[in-house]
């Protein structure tokens, strides 16, 4: 492919989109508003804390994330009590105190623990997995002034791969939502 | 541009001089000192992180603290090498000081999770600028609490034999053990904490990262950050997590100080076997944990200027708490005495008469101040809004907790069921080097952290400016 | 037992072959040479074993101190470790297997019956004798302790010369000149022996004084029974031996006699006297003890009535009982004994002066009881003298500078001797001193020649037990330090082909007819049939009343230890650490005062809580005759007031590591015209001076209101049982139903052992105690541990208080493991290193033992011991083969407790495995049971309806400690049951009221 | 804003999330392996021997009875190592004067024992009875392994605790007919059928409480 600009929708090579910078929260929310109606679909808002209604502006499929942790939990808890009933009841079944071998209101607390902790694993690494983080290296990082975005500045960037996308109505469109900085952001 | 953000503290202070007209009562407490803007906030806090030279006070402090660890190093190789025999323990008083330290470690390190979680899920926006401080303090008094039942055995190189893992005896742990619950309660406990600890330090990681001028402090909070750019979807995704993670903390919190308590409550000693110990045990543990939060924040938002971020607002809410759970510690230590009686049993009768009367009737005097007196004065504002006597009933209570567990403790083994091997039980050198040597871990851990981490979390203060309140049309609408 | 028993000539050539070898020389050698691997890894298999091991541990526990990361890996390193057969494997011995030997152990001179268990010619335990008459197979402590007493590494090991290392043929040698000089003129020859009722011995004296004309025999025990034998030639006019029957006394009245504990004859007593006490279903009579004392003894302890006087009014007591009329404490023992006319026995205690013996024959008399239960016979000992008279005799030619040459046989003259002998400068001017002892004692110090003496489980040689049957002593091990007897000795001086003590004592008993066959029954049965001495007629015939002026100030009782006695046992770590019955103080002696005496000389509440919180109590200073003695105080509840007791026996400056050091020296107030003490003393206590005491139960903080309440002592007297058999049956919360659990109960389908233990008889003598600890090889954790509270004692004796303190009731109450059913210890153990086996026992094993003290937490009776420190001894080797090889040796940091000797049920169960039979009630006994002279202990197999423990079981005199608990305890007991004098009661008190 | 890590370290960073978890789980696994292996049971080790004696030339050639040197192993826990005097028995007939003998002849001689190296070792805390278990049909090769075929003696079986177990457990897949049990060469013809027969015959009880070795 050349490095030239092309006709609408081609992906450019070496770019992975063009990013704007706003100054406030607001801005950002509704530029990102305004580029989904204006029919792009490949965007992501950068903002230094999270920003209520952005996700769905910027298009979000519904997460997963509950579901992960409660099949976690489940798992974590009949495993919990399968160990306690093997370890006392088949593998080596002792006399202990007169209890039964199956003395299972004694299991209880082990099971929630495990139940728990699964849970919770899968809660951190099912986020970071769907997140696709840990990301050290991503496109946006070469943006001169992203650092901001980690304090109080906020970036809408539309990608080189959306559809609609043709770098030149991609920059006119985001002029028009006067952000504070338009640049190009190379992959 | 980054070098401007290296700029002193006292230029970021910002002046509230109008609010100043008005007389401070009539002013409600906020919890972010007006006319700090994303930028202030972010920089004052990273900044005590970044800036190049290290405070003189901080030095001392993590010094001393290193010594105390050296004590605790010294007292290990001595307990290992010559026995458990050189603490005071005995054959009435099997457990002394080992365990009166590790319940008491145990219960502080609730604080932590319960302010993040609890007070998450019940929207309590004044936790956001105590819970990162707050859960550190978890994660190393739960380090320092798991010292104790790891050395408290007769052979803790042994002490794997309580992981269930195959082996070629062919045996496992005995699940029925409350001190098994424990092993899974507390490894539980810790594993969730940091996790729950280090989701929330993700963002500010980044931006320490971002904050940074050297390549290398850039990479090393980079590769923690795990590239966080603050991505709405991941935003959206972390929030998700953020608040499942509290709600398997919250009962997660409340289950590790129940089992701690079964470690009694399952035993029929007089003075253990007792029902009402796991909502007793858990309440004590919040009220020991705020008051541990309070005797380290509040010399630290002295320290390190964050009165605006912890305002006298959190300072008072945490006073209220205090009272409210010490009420609850109270009416425990009362309920037992109504069991007692009412039983008739006359070994709960005897336990109750020789805490009261018996040798150690001074600890047990010494309990109900702490505990029961102290809290007292948070009824009355002035001073639960003095940062002064917040501290002394802090300090009283943190005391007053150590004295709960001598008391259920030794106090309840040195005289149990047949008078003929009645004993006493006195600490000796080695317990309180131990003791000694435990705080010290927890500082120098404490230390590091307000070193390297931001002890408030950065991104959440954000949220709590006015300007970050953005709306879509349709809510702007109504 | 007996067909365990073996014919022992077999093995007595091994013995020989080892006697000469160089390396016993000393055990620093043995240690070092390869011999001494093989003399025991040879023959000890599983006790080499258990040494390596040990060796492994230690040096771990020593790596341990460097680093956690070696944590565990101790299992890994294995030596590389030998293993060595015999080269000739003796006849009749079982590799593996232990044997048993009859021989006797001599103490204070008189014989007692024992069976030693021998691992492969190790001897490892010390049982009673079942068929010694004074024995009948109990043991006390000093019997069983005294295998400790055979390895003692502190033993003298070398013959010394003016204290440098010499040989027995170089002393031999030496011994020529004197002989010589002798032969002529012995008056200046001087032998001094203890007390002797080895007819060998006795012959061999005799022998010599014929040699050496004018020689003589002195005799001197500083322990020995001066009032007993003086008083029996008081009342009978020649030294002869009362023997009592107790099976036949309806009454029986003890003028401060512990005839119970003390004494040659005590244990056969004890058997006696509780076979007339022990209450069961059908029981209609009960014996009766009045005990009349000073001290709080075991026999006082148990007695039905108990009246403290002091000392000096003790005689003219039984002037009033002789003479019928007095108090009314005297009156009703008088109506008593006149219902009971030759069906009584009133006697007299050792320590007694000789006229209150003399009163208590002419009781006998006078109400028909002699030849009825008190019967007399000569003297077993070959040549009864009054010694104290002897030892002055001595003393004073040794002064008077007549004595040249002095063989002193046994004891410790220089340490024991009374204080006004001046002993020590009389001995200086002696030349030729040579002394035989077992350690290289005060008076080896000072001797010329000091030659180590043998143990009794070391040498061949004979003695007299209580009634004077004989016993044939046989060595089981080769002396292990090079030891001669004192028949070697004396048969050395004697001269002749064969001077040891196997020659002497053989031909001693075949010159008066013993024949082979015969000669190896006595070895085989441990005694000589029928040779007790024949009863003699005599009349006791009342002293004259002697009119000695009162005595003012505080009396002062002198004593033998009870544990140490006069300081023979000093070196004797378990005798050491052994509670004291009456006090439970172990490594030291106190003075004994009543609690009025106390507080008389300002020991008040201040010092009892000192004692309750710190273990410490005041030093006083005791001044008597012009001496001022600094002593620890101690309060004893029905001691008699205005009197003091002080033991004899401790501060001990040679006696060894574990003997040095340990207590007072109270021998300097000993006077041979007062050696049981006297008054005019006064008590103060020193200034600002705790003192600790290792005391492992003191009362003081024991509110007698709990131990009623919660139903701990349950006890009534004999009418109460009679009226309400079940008094005892009600704790303090009512019976329990059988399974009051939420869980089903187990079943046990096989055996179901069982302990049921009679607090009606219990004397607390501690046999039991001692027992255990050489039959399990529990350790001993010397003074400092012990006030910390960390004795190791697998079976404690809890000793309760009733009534008020000047004259309380006392009850004893053995406590091992209960062996609960639901076992509150086992739940909570994380690593089930605790739990039950298929009989329902509750096992501790060790190995899995992480120690995190759980348990013992959890234990209501506090029966469970834990390791804090590396307690077991690894490292001396002596001790290596005195452990009990079936019983695993306990390392630092796990917990141990009783087990009801389970290494001893494993091998009857598997013998009867072996047989395809089951295991036949009394096949099994516990070490406890064994050796309980009262047999107050009985074990069992509960589901064998037909058992003596099921039986007991069923008494409704039966509970268990705590039951409300519903442990469901194996371990139960029977309620005390006294025969209090109706006359005497205040008021009846209701039944099973406990207190 | 400048890149701080280059592009590999993101598969990096994953890769070292996940194979963290793979690798614990290999050195556990490691470990297993390691306390199971002849390096801590001892299992397979030949032992140095004063003597060479061969057991494949006196058992499985001569065919000489187990009890003949191992005399307690009816009667005792231990079941016996033969005294010299015992080899002396035939050696002072045959092989007078080998050389490999000597020490045997010295022994008998001097009356210092021959010193072996031990081949089986059972911690002290182990308390294990040879009578008990041959008399309930465990043969001695069923632990011992095939000591016919041993030139020099080893530690056959791993003598692990689980090993121990297994049989007491599931003793009627171990016993054999009293009379076989000194049989080196024995095989159980259909042991299925016979195991339970024997069980019951010699009412052999399944002992898996901790003090029926432990005490």
């Amino acid at each position: 492919m050349t490095a030239i600009p092309s006709g609408i929708g081609t992906p450019i090579t070496g770019l992975y989109g063009v990013i704007a910078e706003f100054s406030d929260a607001q801005s950002l929310l509704d530029g990102a508003t305004a580029a989904q109606e204006h029919g792009y679909t490949e965007l992501d808002a950068f903002s230094p804390f999270p920003i209520h209604g952005l996700a769905e502006a910027v298009g979000l499929p519904k997460t997963r994330l509950s579901l992960i942790v409660l099949v976690m939990g489940i798992l974590g808890g009949l495993g919990g009590f399968f160990m306690c009933w093997y370890a006392n009841v088949i593998a080596y079944p002792l006399n202990i105190g007169g209890k039964p071998h199956n003395s299972w209101p004694a299991w209880i607390p082990v099971t929630f623990e495990c139940a728990i902790l699964l849970a919770a694993l899968g809660t951190v690494f099912g986020m970071l997995a769907l997140n696709g983080l840990p990301m050290p290296y991503h496109p946006v990082f070469n943006v001169k002034r992203f650092d901001q975005a980690s304090r109080d500045k906020f970036f809408l960037v539309i990608q080189a791969r959306d559809p609609k996308f043709d770098l030149y109505q991609v920059r006119d469109f985001l002029d028009t939502l006067n952000p504070r900085e338009i640049t190009d952001v190379p992959w | 541009m980054a070098i401007k953000d290296q700029t002193p503290l006292h230029e970021v202070r910002p002046t509230t001089q109008e609010l100043r007209m008005v007389p401070e009562r009539y002013l409600p407490t906020p919890v972010v000192e007006p006319g700090h803007s994303f930028a202030s906030i972010t920089d004052h806090i990273s900044t005590i992180v970044l800036r190049k030279k290290t405070p003189i006070g901080w030095l001392v402090g993590f010094t001393l603290a290193l010594f105390a660890v050296g004590l605790l190093t010294v007292s290990m190789t001595m307990l290992i090498g010559k026995g458990v025999g050189i603490w005071g323990i005995n054959h009435p008083v099997g457990w002394g000081m080992d365990i009166i330290n590790f319940v008491w470690w145990i219960g502080i390190g609730h604080a932590g999770t319960l302010i993040s979680a609890i007070l998450l899920l019940l929207r309590q926006e004044w936790r956001t600028s105590i819970n990162r401080f707050a859960e550190a303090m978890t994660l190393f008094a739960v380090a320092s609490a798991g010292l104790y039942p790891a050395l408290h055995t007769g052979r803790p190189w042994f002490d794997y034999w309580l992981f269930p893992y195959p082996n070629t005896m062919g045996l496992w742990p005995q699940f029925r053990s409350p001190l098994i619950w424990d092993v899974f309660a507390v490894s539980t406990y810790a594993t969730v904490s940091l996790m729950f600890w280090y989701v929330g330090l993700i963002p500010d990681l980044a931006t320490l990262r971002d904050r940074a001028t050297n390549i290398w402090i850039k990479r090393a909070y980079g590769a923690f950050a795990l590239g966080w750019r603050g991505s709405a979807k991941h935003w959206y995704r972390y929030e998700h997590a953020y608040l499942l993670l509290a709600g398997l903390s919250t009962p997660l919190v409340l289950s590790v100080h129940t089992i701690v308590s079964f470690d009694f409550a399952v035993a029929q000693l007089p003075g253990w076997h007792a029902t009402f110990f796991p909502p007793y045990f858990v309440a004590g543990a919040v009220f020991a944990g705020f008051a541990m939060v309070l005797t380290l924040a509040i010399p630290a938002r002295k320290f390190f200027r964050l009165e605006d971020f912890i305002t006298m607002k959190h300072l008072e809410n945490m006073g209220k708490i205090l009272l409210a759970t010490g009420m609850i510690v109270v009416y425990a230590y009362a309920m037992e005495w109504f069991y007692g009686l009412y039983s008739g049993n006359p070994f709960e009768t005897y336990m109750l008469k020789n805490r009261a009367t018996g040798p150690y009737w001074k600890m047990y005097i010494a309990l109900w101040v702490c505990n029961g007196l102290a809290p007292q004065l948070m009824w009355f504002k002035r001073f639960r809004t003095s940062t002064f006597w917040l501290f002394v009933v802090a300090m009283f209570v943190n005391v007053g907790m150590w004295l709960e567990r001598f008391v259920i403790i030794p106090a309840s083994l040195h005289r149990d069921f047949l008078p003929s091997s009645w004993g006493m039980y006195h600490g000796t050198i080695w317990d309180w080097s131990f003791f000694i040597g435990s705080i010290g871990l927890f500082f120098c851990l404490l230390f590091l952290f307000v070193r390297i981490l931001p002890m408030i979390s950065i991104f959440e203060m954000r949220t709590l400016l006015p300007e970050a309140q953005a709306h879509t049309e349709e809510e702007g609408a109504h | 037992m007996s067909e365990r028993k073996l014919d022992f000539t077999k093995f007595r050539e091994r013995v020989g072959d080892l006697r000469g070898k160089e390396y016993w020389k000393s055990l620093e050698d043995l240690s070092r040479s390869d011999a001494f691997d093989e003399f025991f890894q040879s023959e000890f298999p599983q006790q080499a074993l258990a040494l390596e091991k040990g060796v492994d541990r230690r040096s771990f526990v020593k790596l341990m101190g460097a680093s956690v990361a070696m944590a565990g890996l101790t299992s890994c390193s294995r030596p590389s470790e030998t293993i060595v057969p015999y080269v000739n494997q003796p006849e009749n011995v079982i590799p593996g297997r232990p044997i048993f030997f009859a021989t006797a152990m001599p103490l204070a001179g008189y014989a007692r019956g024992v069976l030693v268990e021998s691992h492969m010619f190790r001897p490892t335990k010390i049982e009673g004798n079942p068929d010694h008459p004074s024995s009948l197979g109990a043991s006390d402590a000093f019997m069983q302790a005294s295998i400790l007493g055979l390895y003692d590494p502190d033993r003298s090991q070398v013959v010394r010369k003016k204290g440098e290392i010499s040989t027995w043929s170089e002393f031999v040698a030496a011994m020529q000149p004197v002989m010589a000089a002798a032969r002529s003129n012995g008056a200046g020859l001087r032998f001094l022996t203890q007390t002797v009722t080895s007819p060998t011995l006795g012959a061999q004296m005799q022998q010599l004084l014929a040699q050496f004309p004018g020689s003589r025999w002195h005799q001197w025990d500083a322990a020995g029974n001066h009032g007993a034998r003086e008083g029996a030639r008081l009342a009978f006019g020649s030294y002869v031996n009362p023997v009592y029957d107790f099976t036949k006394a309806n009454i029986v009245v003890s003028l401060g006699s512990d005839f119970l504990d003390e004494g040659a004859g005590h244990l056969r007593y004890a058997r006696d006297f509780s076979s007339r006490r022990r209450v069961r279903r059908g029981t209609t009579t009960m014996n009766r003890l009045y005990a009349i004392e000073s001290t709080p003894s075991s026999t006082g302890s148990i007695a039905d009535h108990r009246l403290p006087v002091k000392p000096s009014e003790m005689e003219s007591i039984a002037q009033q009982i002789l003479s019928g009329g007095g108090s009314a404490f005297v009156n009703a023992i008088v109506k008593d004994l006149g219902a009971n006319r030759g069906a009584a026995v009133i006697i007299a205690g050792e320590e007694q002066s000789p006229r209150l013996h003399a009163l208590a024959q002419a009781i006998n008399q006078a109400y028909g009881n002699m030849g009825a239960t008190v019967f007399v016979t000569d003297s077993p000992e070959p040549a009864p003298v009054n010694q104290l008279e002897s030892l002055r005799e001595l003393v004073r030619d040794m002064h008077a500078g007549v004595v040249q040459s002095l063989i002193v046989l046994g004891g410790n003259p220089l340490f024991d001797a009374p204080a006004d002998f001046a002993i020590e400068r009389a001995y200086n001017k002696v030349g030729f001193r040579a002394h035989l002892s077992p350690y290289y004692d005060e008076t080896s110090m000072l001797s010329h020649w000091h030659i180590p003496e043998t143990h009794y489980l070391e040498t061949w040689g004979d003695g007299r037990g209580h009634d004077g049957t004989v016993t044939i002593m046989q060595p089981l091990i080769a002396p292990l330090y090079n030891g001669r007897s004192a028949h070697e000795m004396l048969g050395s001086m004697l001269g002749g082909l064969d001077t040891s003590a196997y020659a002497a004592v053989r031909a001693h008993w075949f010159e008066r007819g013993a024949t082979e066959e015969g000669w190896r029954q006595w070895l085989h049965d441990g005694f000589v049939a029928g040779s007790a001495l024949p009863q003699r007629s005599a009349a006791a015939v009342a002293p004259t009343t002697d009119n000695r002026p009162p005595t003012t100030g505080i009396e002062i009782i002198l004593r033998p230890d009870p544990t140490i006695l006069d300081g023979r046992y000093a070196n004797n770590g378990w005798l050491q650490e052994l509670p004291k019955p009456q006090t439970k103080i172990t490594w030291d002696n106190v003075v004994l005062v009543g609690p009025h005496t106390a507080e008389g000389f300002g020991y008040g509440g201040k010092e009892r809580d000192a004692l309750v919180n710190e273990k410490k109590t005041r030093m006083a200073v005791v001044s008597y005759r012009g001496k001022d003695l600094r002593l620890p105080v101690w309060v004893v509840p029905g001691h008699a007031e205005g009197v003091a007791t002080i033991s004899y026996g401790y501060g001990r400056t040679q006696g060894g590591r574990i003997a040095n050091g340990a207590g007072f020296n109270t021998y300097p107030i000993r006077f041979s015209d007062a050696l049981t003490g006297g008054g005019g003393a006064q008590i103060r206590l020193a200034a600002e001076s705790l003192f600790p005491v290792a005391c492992t139960q003191e009362h003081q903080s024991i509110d007698p209101k709990v131990v009623g309440e919660r139903g701990i002592i349950r006890n009534g007297t004999f009418d109460e049982y009679l009226k309400n058999p079940e008094f005892a049956k009600h704790g303090p919360h009512g019976p329990l139903a059988e399974d009051d659990s939420m869980y089903p109960a187990y079943e046990y389908k096989n055996h179901a052992w069982a302990m049921s233990i009679d607090t009606s008889v219990c004397t607390g003598c501690n046999g039991c105690v001692m027992a255990c600890q050489s039959e399990n090889n529990i350790s001993i954790v010397g003074k400092e541990e012990v006030v910390r509270e960390r004795e190791m004692h697998w079976l404690r004796i809890d000793r309760y208080y009733k009534g008020s303190p000047e004259n309380p009731e006392v009850f004893h109450q053995p406590v091992p493991c209960m062996q609960c059913e639901n076992a509150p210890c086992e739940p909570v153990c994380p690593v089930e290193a605790t739990s039950h086996n298929e009989d329902g026992l509750n096992d501790m094993t060790y190995n899995r033992c992480v120690g995190t003290r759980y348990c013992s937490n959890n234990c209501p009776y506090k029966v469970r011991r834990f390791n804090f420190f590396h307690y077991a001894d690894y490292d001396t080797p002596a001790l290596k083969p005195m452990r009990n090889p079936d019983v695993t040796v306990r390392t630092r940091g796990v917990m141990e407790k009783c087990t009801y000797c389970v290494q001893r049920i494993n091998h009857a169960k598997i013998e009867a495995e072996k047989e395809n039979r089951k295991v036949r009630d009394g096949e099994v006994t516990t070490a406890c049971q064994q050796a309980c002279p009262t047999q107050a202990i009985v074990f069992g197999d509960k589901n064998d309806k037909n058992s003596l423990v099921a039986q007991l079981r069923a008494e409704p005199t039966n509970y268990a400690l705590l039951e409300e608990l519903n442990t469901k305890p194996r371990t139960t007991y029977l309620a005390t049951i006294r025969n209090p004098n109706p006359d005497l009661l205040p008021a009846a008190k209701p039944a099973g009221e406990a207190h | 804003m400048a890149q701080i890590f280059h592009r590999s370290a993101n598969t990096l960073s994953r890769v070292t999330i996940f194979g963290a978890v793979f690798v614990a789980g290999f050195v556990l696994w490691v470990v297993g392996g390691i306390v199971r292996s002849p390096y801590f049971t001892n299992q397979g080790i030949q032992r140095e021997q004063p003597i060479p004696f061969s057991h494949q030339h006196h058992v499985g050639g001569l065919g000489i009875d187990c009890r003949y040197c191992h005399t307690s192993v009816e009667k005792s826990s231990f079941a016996g190592l033969p005294p010299t005097s015992t080899c002396m028995n035939c050696h002072s007939q045959i092989w007078t004067n080998a050389a490999i003998l000597q020490p045997v002849r010295d022994s008998y001689a001097t009356g210092k024992p021959i010193r072996w190296s031990r081949v089986h070792r059972l911690p002290d805390y182990v308390h294990f009875n040879h009578s008990i278990h041959v008399t309930k049909g465990v043969g001695c090769a069923s632990c011992h392994g095939r000591i016919d075929r041993m030139n020099l003696v080893y530690q056959a079986s791993p003598l692990t605790m689980e090993w121990c177990l297994d049989c007491h457990r599931n003793p009627e897949k171990q016993v054999r007919p009293r009379e076989e049990v000194f049989n080196m060469d024995y095989v159980p013809v259909n042991q299925k059928q016979l195991g339970p027969d024997l069980v019951r015959k010699y009412n052999i009880k399944k002992l898996t409480s901790c003090s029926t070795c432990h005490y």
